[in-house]
């Protein structure tokens, strides 16, 4: 919120007081038109949640492109080039020309944010407001974009607003931390001394939880499962496949937490959502509890359903606008018809208590939320009915610490309790360190790794640049 | 085209009186566009206005007069016991392709339209005493016609009877596809008549162009050649309302027949421009029919019950002293309709029986007469018949004749004041005379008749109890009742008799008879409404159709009075 | 929307209807009544000064006789005044079936007439016609402008979601039912139906013929909006949940689509009382002498109605009103229910 | 390729069963082209009956349809009984009078009616937007029959405008630009009657969704970028509220044909109007089934190039 204050962009209805003044001048005052130049060319901005800030209708570059024409007298061909450089500068090089072309629905989660900054930084704004720039990026990723961050910084002065749950990014990119509480700035250290930055590393344990251990029975099974998107364009002709899964062999064990992990892209959402049975796999089986569900089309599939839950990813799309707080995370029980009306709306609170969620919000609508709260309440969702396996695809990474650490506790007490199963997926890899028992690392739509924690996680660093995460790098540059 | 000169030995019919000036173009906007220019199968209004400017008859009544003249004919005897027609045609004239008229023509003409395979319209009229007339060629300009029986009148037969181009239509008559030349899309070379213009250009939807026929067979007083006019143009617009504000804008020159509301619009916005006529009444008569054709098998057992009251007279009486034919003047009509009592409009003037009753509108005598036929009235007034059933009927209209609707209405309001209960139904016209002619399945209707020629001859098919146009009892056999067959009789005597006065007495019989036994309730006759630009020469508009054009050779435009536009 | 608008919405749309279903009462007139000697008489004049000068503190009309100056005009008789009365006995009415009344708002006595809107080509009262043909206008039109569409999201939920072949076939009825020419099923629908149908069953009809022939529009409309939006994340996220295509449509889609099945609705509901001159033409609307305001504006459309009697737009003034209100009335709607939904 | 060949196939099985069931609602109506004869006094029945038999009226339907169907596809699209020749010599160069009115009608409509909604949603709520809104609810309440007549009498009372017809009598000796001139004259008032009476449902739609999209938060983000108001309006906002405008539009071409046919009548434009509205009223069977099909092959069209559409600016909608 205080970030759309910022830019002028709270919807009519919220009451403004206060002042905002930047390079002297007060923006609280000034009507849309003299906003407009002030955004995008001097204020950037990167929203928490790349699902809902790009247009789904627009093509990624394009999309980029658009605010470079908005601010410079340049033709399309110069903007669209501009594009590409900044897509190029956040880390997008490699498969460059197809998510250009890409609509926004065509990427996985890191691509989009990506695509976000890029539109953040291709004007070289003189503050950029970046919130949660990047959550769901992997570790070379986030290394690329920070160590991007830090360049344009000294390079060009650019100041930067990361607003972060992520205490390495703090510690390794921020000169200044605010912490906020209630609306409120708490406490504003001149300089994020590594104590504080490290103490927030280490001090968050996973409270009272015992990690699932597997009970050798393999719940899930899958075999050589494959998906390849092609994205058509209408009437360019232009085609671009990307063979997202590329023969998965894989089995989860139930009762036990498998970690998924892997570059930006590489296909684990996809991976989730096909052993949900959310998209046809191409080729291959997905067997849970011995039947294969591949095979299954329409009302026979509906069992299986209930048995996987995914949490997705863009928690901010998989909520409907028109619904209430009290409605989503009740839906699944509506679905299956469960309970009476009385008992759902117990039930929603405490769902909502669960995962920390005030009970007086479940009239609000998902648009009221911040964004960890938003995943806050997907996660509930899925809690709601007893699904055998949950996948939690990046369900953590807008949370803070505290809150992060004492969900995942109740998550683990009811896997102790219901022997239930977790698939997480995440690029955190010190969550997944505490949180699982078994981790996989894909690598361009496969299971390259496997095994115990520390091991993999180990064996994934040592296989990239080992560098990056070096936690002895200096804070540098200003915020403001 | 320039008016070619009058050779010599070419038999022209030179015109008492009347003079005008050449040149200029009439713009006439028809209502809708015409289908054909075949004059062998045009039925359509829009159809017969145009091939009735291009093409000539035999004998012709004068819309004026109401009586016939020669025309093409240039004079004709008939033999003593009225069954032989001898006729003596023009020599040297010509076809508007320049093409020579003889007897062959008239006896093409006669063959093409007596046989089936046209389908001509006019068919039924030609036969007499149940065979076709027999036309014979006696030499290049006589020709004979034969009838099976006498026939009061027969020369008012050929008046309309377009003579074709034997040269043109021979071949498709030959090949049995009569009914399918002249289509609009002819080329104009391939269309030829004996009428004052000829096809000049047609523009699909949008216009009809006629140009003055160089060969036309009349000249004026002064012996030049006519018609005046060098064009017409027939425009087509759509709808009445399109065809006033035509008239209105001056965008067209000629207004054939307006309704009375449109004429009293006019009248009201702008008379000054224009020169609008009341002809006074024309021939049309409206009235309410109760169905009372033979159901049995029909499996119509609700209008068979209800027929009890529509074959009683005293119904019929009654329903006839309570409708209020005043206001349906006045209100459907704004007055320029007269209440009608009998069969014939007060505008034939030959043969109108002006001693037939008008008794007033009387609501209690309505009452008392149904009292006498054993009709009684519930507490709340509703009327009940001799079986206590409610009377109760539909009267079916045409949606598409709003005038007729609104006496329904008018007619629904005086009959609920004898508590009657009746709804007016409008229906599509194909559905009412579907149902009119075909299904039976009706109580009442109102329906009108009578729009073509004064004389009782063209109205055998409605007062003949075997009549296709019989419309309350079709398809009889034998006469229903004695009154029927008395009109049966009275009708074909007339229909023998050559003598004019004698005929009129029959006639006058069986307008009494009809007037009696109301097997219609005659409710008004419309004045017939037309208008023109005021500079329009000749202009004397008839209450027959055609009501404006009929004498268009002689029409002009006021050379002075063309610079007040 | 403020919030002195929205009440000001609510009282001209409660009014409205009030009006109308109320029309007994406040018709001065029976609608059928022909005053056959007044045929297009003007509005009356109210008049609160006699002809002497004279001031009376309650209105009143003068008799209208024939002006001789004129063809059909009229001028007022000053020889009586004729002061306009409340709650007066008049033409009985039913107010509701079974209960009949004679009482009537306003009223002067005969021989003078209040014809506050003047009267039609029969002498009838305009005000009153309009009232009672509200009735059946407005009803038939707000139900038959449901029916459709309700039809019409149906099957354009159902088309766009479940694509294919129930997609292909439900377009296809679509279009079969746009390009049929259905004046032929008036046709053969009159034909088939019995002459006599009370007004309850034209009321019925009205709503049946239109509902059925207007779905195919709104359909498609919907159809497009519902292929986009099934592709949404929650969708998915429902159907991870098990949900049934039925809960999906009934939660997720339909929702979706009252942002064009309200602009529809805005637009069908004045379209739909006009469609009733059709059904009239074909004898299957309300026909004479029940008044309706289709058959009213069907009399309007002839020139010499149009030039010559400014009152008898009456009843488009009564329709514009309508559409308006409803108008604002579903955009009012739209802006309460308009959410984030791209 | 099957693709296409598929949507080939779908569409013939629309037209064709669009024919079948317009002549089974043609056989269901009572009466046939012949039977207003009957009403005229000087036909008899027998002749009515003979006609009747010699057009193949009283033929089993089976093969009348039969009958029709391959005229149709002979090209010469059936055979009117009202012109006694092939329909395809009245229709074509009608069907050609009324796509000249109703094109430009369609384009002005979108092209007035788009720029009219995408202002008024953005000054929601305030005059503007409460004058389009009443403006269009008046439109909507007047029948298009009243609002051309209506224009008539504008026409009539300010001698403008010729009152009727696509050319002037006489218009043949013109030069070219006078034609052109006299022709623009002529389709003013039916065009504007076109335009004003198929506006209102338009512009509303517009409205509606573009408000509708304007709320939507992927534009709200847009505007954090510092989009100009009317390149986000354009650009971004606008796609996002084309779904219903898109089957909108294709709707509107399938009434390219139908939408004018009463304006048509009214004013006297030389189209496919007057010509249906006879042979619908006189039961003219070919005409009106050849007719339907003309509609119903625009119809596929107008759905066809909708679909493309939403598929083309909705990357989201699988094809
Ligand atoms: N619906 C789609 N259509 C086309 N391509 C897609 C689609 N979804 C994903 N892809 C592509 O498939 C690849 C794998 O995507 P996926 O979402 O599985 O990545 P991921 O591993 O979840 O990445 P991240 O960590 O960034 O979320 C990506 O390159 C993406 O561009
Ligand atoms: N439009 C809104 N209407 C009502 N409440 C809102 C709205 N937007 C945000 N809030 C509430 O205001 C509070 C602050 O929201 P904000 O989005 O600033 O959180 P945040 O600090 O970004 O959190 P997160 O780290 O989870 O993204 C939250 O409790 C949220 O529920
Ligand atoms: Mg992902
Ligand atoms: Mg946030």
């Amino acid at each position: 919120t205080l970030a759309l204050a910022l830019m002028g962009l709270l919807p009519p209805a919220a009451e403004l007081r206060g002042s905002i003044q930047f390079q002297g001048r007060e923006l609280t005052g000034l009507t849309d038109r003299d906003l407009q130049t002030v955004r995008g060319a001097e204020l950037g901005i990167v929203f928490q949640e790349s699902s809902l800030a790009l247009n789904p209708l627009l093509r990624a570059g394009v999309q980029i492109a658009e605010v470079v024409r908005a601010h410079e007298r340049c033709d399309r061909g110069a903007a669209l080039e501009r594009a590409r450089a900044a897509m190029a500068e956040v880390g997008l090089g490699e498969n460059l020309p197809r998510i250009f072309d890409a609509y926004p629905h065509e990427l996985s989660g890191g691509e989009r944010q990506r695509v976000l900054i890029a539109q953040a930084i291709v004007c070289r704004p003189r503050l950029v407001i970046a919130d949660e720039p990047v959550a769901s990026l992997d570790a070379d990723v986030r290394a690329d974009v920070l160590g991007l961050i830090r360049t344009l910084n000294e390079q060009l002065g650019i100041s930067f607003l990361l607003i972060t749950h992520s205490a390495d990014v703090l510690a390794t990119t921020a000169t200044r931390v605010i912490k906020m509480t209630a609306g409120r700035i708490d406490d504003r250290p001149e300089v994020p001394t590594r104590t504080t930055t490290r103490v927030r590393r280490t001090s968050p344990r996973v409270e009272g939880g015992e990690r699932g251990t597997g009970t050798g029975e393999p719940l899930v099974e899958l075999r050589g499962l494959r998906r390849t998107y092609t994205h058509r364009r209408m009437f360019s002709g232009r085609r671009h496949e990307v063979e997202a899964l590329r023969g998965v062999d894989m089995d989860i064990e139930r009762g036990s937490t498998l970690g998924l992990t892997g570059r930006s892209g590489c296909g684990k959402s996809t991976l989730a959502r096909c052993m949900a049975g959310l998209e046809p796999a191409d080729a291959g089986h997905i067997r849970i509890n011995g039947t294969d569900i591949a095979a299954l089309r329409g009302r026979a599939l509906l069992p299986y359903r209930n048995q996987l839950q995914v949490i997705f990813q863009d928690s901010a799309a998989a909520l409907n606008p028109r619904f209430t707080a009290g409605q989503i995370v009740i839906e699944p029980l509506v679905i299956q018809g469960i309970g009476t009306a009385a008992d759902r709306r117990h039930r929603a609170a405490e769902l909502m208590a669960l995962v920390e969620l005030p009970s007086d919000r479940l009239e609000s609508r998902p648009e009221e939320f911040s964004g960890g709260e938003r995943q806050r309440l997907a996660i509930a969702r899925a809690l709601a009915v007893d699904p055998a396996v949950l996948i939690f695809d990046e369900s953590f990474s807008g949370l803070d610490q505290a809150t992060r650490s004492r969900i995942l506790g109740v998550l683990m007490h009811l896997q102790a309790a219901r022997g239930l199963t977790f698939v997480c997926i995440s690029h955190d890899l010190a969550l997944l360190a505490e949180f699982a028992s078994e981790v996989a690392l894909m690598r361009e739509g496969r299971i390259v790794e496997r095994g115990v924690p520390d091991e993999v996680l180990y064996r994934a660093y040592a296989g990239h640049r080992g560098d990056t995460l070096s936690p002895d790098l200096a804070p540098i540059g200003a915020t403001a | 085209a320039q008016p070619l000169p009058i050779a010599a030995g070419e038999e022209v019919l030179v015109e008492r009186d009347g003079s005008g000036h050449y040149g200029r173009r009439l713009v006439v906007a028809l209502r809708a566009e015409p289908r054909t220019f075949n004059p062998a199968i045009a039925a359509d209004a829009p159809s017969r206005e145009v091939i009735g400017r291009m093409t000539g008859d035999l004998i012709h009544i004068n819309r004026s007069t109401q009586l016939t003249e020669a025309a093409l004919a240039r004079g004709w005897t008939r033999s003593t016991d009225g069954r032989e027609y001898t006729l003596t045609l023009r020599k040297g004239i010509r076809f508007s392709d320049g093409q020579p008229f003889d007897a062959d023509d008239v006896v093409f003409t006669f063959r093409a339209m007596l046989d089936e395979r046209t389908g001509a319209p006019q068919r039924d009229l030609l036969i007499v005493g149940g065979q076709p007339v027999r036309v014979t060629k006696v030499d290049a300009h006589t020709v004979r016609v034969a009838l099976a029986q006498p026939y009061a009148a027969a020369e008012r037969l050929f008046d309309s009877i377009a003579i074709l181009p034997e040269h043109l239509l021979a071949g498709a008559y030959a090949r049995g596809a009569l009914a399918e030349a002249w289509p609009l899309t002819t080329s104009a070379g391939a269309i030829a008549g004996l009428g004052p213009y000829r096809l000049k250009e047609y523009t699909a939807g949008q216009r009809l162009v006629l140009e003055r026929n160089p060969f036309y067979w009349k000249a004026d007083a002064a012996k030049r050649r006519l018609p005046y006019m060098d064009e017409i143009v027939f425009l087509f617009a759509g709808t009445e309302d399109a065809q006033i504000i035509r008239f209105q804008s001056g965008e067209s020159d000629i207004l054939n027949r307006a309704s009375a509301d449109n004429f009293t619009a006019l009248a009201r916005n702008g008379s000054a421009r224009h020169r609008l006529e009341d002809l006074g009444p024309g021939l049309e008569y409206n009235f309410l029919v109760f169905n009372q054709n033979d159901l049995s098998g029909k499996g119509l057992p609700q209008i068979e019950s209800r027929q009890r009251w529509f074959g009683d007279l005293g119904f019929r009486r009654a329903v006839s002293r309570a409708v209020d034919r005043e206001s349906i003047a006045r209100l459907v009509y704004r007055g320029r309709a007269v209440p009608l009592w009998g069969n014939v409009s007060p505008g034939n003037r030959r043969w109108v029986n002006a001693s037939i009753a008008r008794p007033a509108r009387s609501v209690s005598e309505a009452r008392a007469i149904l009292k006498t036929s054993g009709f009684s009235w519930r507490p709340d007034g509703a009327l009940l018949d001799q079986q206590g059933q409610r009377v109760a009927f539909t009267i079916v209209t045409s949606s598409s004749n709003t005038q007729r609707t609104e006496m329904a209405t008018l007619v629904q309001a005086d009959l609920k004041e004898l508590g009657m209960d009746v709804q007016v139904v409008p229906l599509e016209f194909r559905a009412l005379v579907d149902r009119v002619f075909q299904t039976f399945d009706y109580d009442a209707s109102i329906l009108g008749l009578g729009g073509g020629d004064a004389d009782p001859n063209s109205e055998m098919s409605v007062w003949l109890s075997t009549g296709s146009n019989h419309l309350w009892r079709l398809g009889q056999k034998t006469p229903a009742t004695a009154w029927e067959a008395e009109v049966d009789r009275l009708m074909a005597q007339q229909l023998v008799t050559l003598d004019s006065r004698e005929r009129k007495r029959l006639f006058d019989r069986v307008q009494e008879l009809v007037a009696e036994q109301l097997p219609f309730i005659f409710l008004a006759a419309p004045h017939i409404l037309v208008g023109a630009r005021p500079d329009l020469g000749n202009f004397q508009p008839s209450v027959l159709d055609h009501y404006t054009l009929w004498n268009v050779d002689r029409l002009f435009i006021q050379p002075d009075g063309s610079q007040r536009r | 929307m403020t919030r002195g608008r929205a009440r000001a919405l609510v009282v001209v749309l409660a009014a409205l209807h009030l009006l109308v279903l109320l029309a007994g009462f406040v018709a001065p007139y029976d609608p059928v009544d022909q005053a056959r000697a007044l045929p297009f008489a003007p509005p009356v004049r109210l008049h609160v000064i006699d002809a002497d000068g004279r001031f009376h503190p309650r209105p009143f009309v003068y008799a209208l006789v024939p002006d001789p100056a004129t063809a059909d005009g009229y001028m007022e008789d000053r020889s009586r005044r004729f002061p306009v009365q409340m709650m007066v006995r008049g033409a009985r009415y039913s107010v509701l079936p079974g209960l009949e009344s004679n009482l009537h708002l306003v009223g002067v006595e005969t021989p003078g007439r209040l014809f506050l809107l003047g009267t039609d080509g029969f002498g009838r009262d305009l005000l009153s016609r309009l009232l009672h043909g509200g009735r059946v206008s407005v009803g038939a039109g707000l139900l038959a402008t449901l029916s459709a569409l309700l039809i019409g999201m149906v099957l354009g939920t159902v088309a766009g979601f479940s694509g294919g072949r129930i997609d292909g076939g439900v377009m296809w009825a679509a279009n079969l039912f746009m390009a049929v020419p259905w004046l032929y099923l008036l046709f053969a629908a009159r034909a088939a139906l019995p002459l006599h149908i009370d007004t309850r069953a034209t009321f019925l009809l009205l709503v049946t013929v239109l509902g059925v022939v207007g779905w195919a529009r709104p359909a498609r409309l919907i159809r497009g909006v519902v292929l986009s939006a099934r592709e949404r994340t929650y969708v998915l996220a429902a159907r991870g949940f098990g949900a049934n295509p039925l809960y999906l449509l009934r939660r997720h889609l339909l929702p979706h689509t009252f942002g064009v099945a309200l602009t529809q609705a805005g637009l069908l509901v004045p379209q739909y009382i006009l469609a009733e001159v059709t059904l009239s033409f074909l004898g299957l609307g309300v026909g004479e002498p029940t008044p309706s305001w289709g058959t009213m504006l069907g009399s309007l459309q002839q020139y010499d109605v149009l030039t010559s009697y400014w009152w008898m737009f009456a009843p488009a003034v009564a329709l514009v009103v309508t559409a308006v209100t409803y108008h604002a009335v579903t955009s009012a709607v739209h802006g309460r229910i308009r959410l984030v939904t791209t | 390729m099957r693709v296409v060949f598929r949507y080939v196939a779908r569409s013939l099985i629309t037209l064709a069963s669009v024919s079948v069931f317009s002549f089974l609602l043609l056989e269901l109506a009572p009466g046939d082209f012949f039977t207003d004869l009957r009403a005229e006094t000087r036909v008899g029945p027998e002749t009515v009956e003979a006609l009747r038999n010699q057009y193949g009226l009283t033929r089993s339907p089976l093969a009348r349809y039969w009958q029709w169907l391959q005229s149709f596809v002979s090209g010469d699209l059936g055979f009117s009984l009202a012109h006694r020749a092939p329909v395809a010599s009245v229709l074509w160069v009608r069907a050609g009078n009324t796509l000249l009115l109703t094109v430009p009608a369609l384009l002005v409509t979108w092209a007035l009616a788009l720029p009219l909604g995408i202002w008024a949603a953005r000054r929601r709520g305030r005059w503007p937007d409460r004058l389009c809104g009443g403006a269009t609810s008046t439109l909507l309440a007047l029948p298009d029959l009243l609002v051309a007549l209506l224009l008539l009498l504008l026409a009539l009372r300010t001698g403008l405008f010729p009152t009727g017809g696509m050319l002037s009598p006489g218009a043949e000796d013109m030069s070219v630009t006078a034609r052109v001139r006299d022709f623009a004259a002529h389709a003013f008032l039916p065009l504007c009657a076109l335009v004003v009476t198929t506006l209102p449902a338009v512009f509303r739609h517009v409205r509606a969704s573009m408000i509708e999209a304007a709320g939507a938060p992927a534009v709200q983000a847009a505007r954090g970028l510092g989009i100009r108001p009317s390149r986000l309006t354009l650009r971004f906002v606008l796609p996002l509220a084309a779904n219903p405008l898109v089957s909108l539009a294709g709707l509107s071409i399938a009434t390219l044909l139908s939408a004018s046919l009463l304006i048509e009548v009214v004013m006297s434009w030389p189209g496919l109007g007057p010509l249906l509205v006879e042979a619908l009223l006189a039961k003219d069977v070919h005409v009106v089934l050849s007719a339907s099909m003309l509609a119903t092959g625009l119809l596929v069209l107008g759905n066809l190039a909708a679909d493309l559409t939403l598929v083309g600016i909705d990357p989201r909608i699988r094809a």
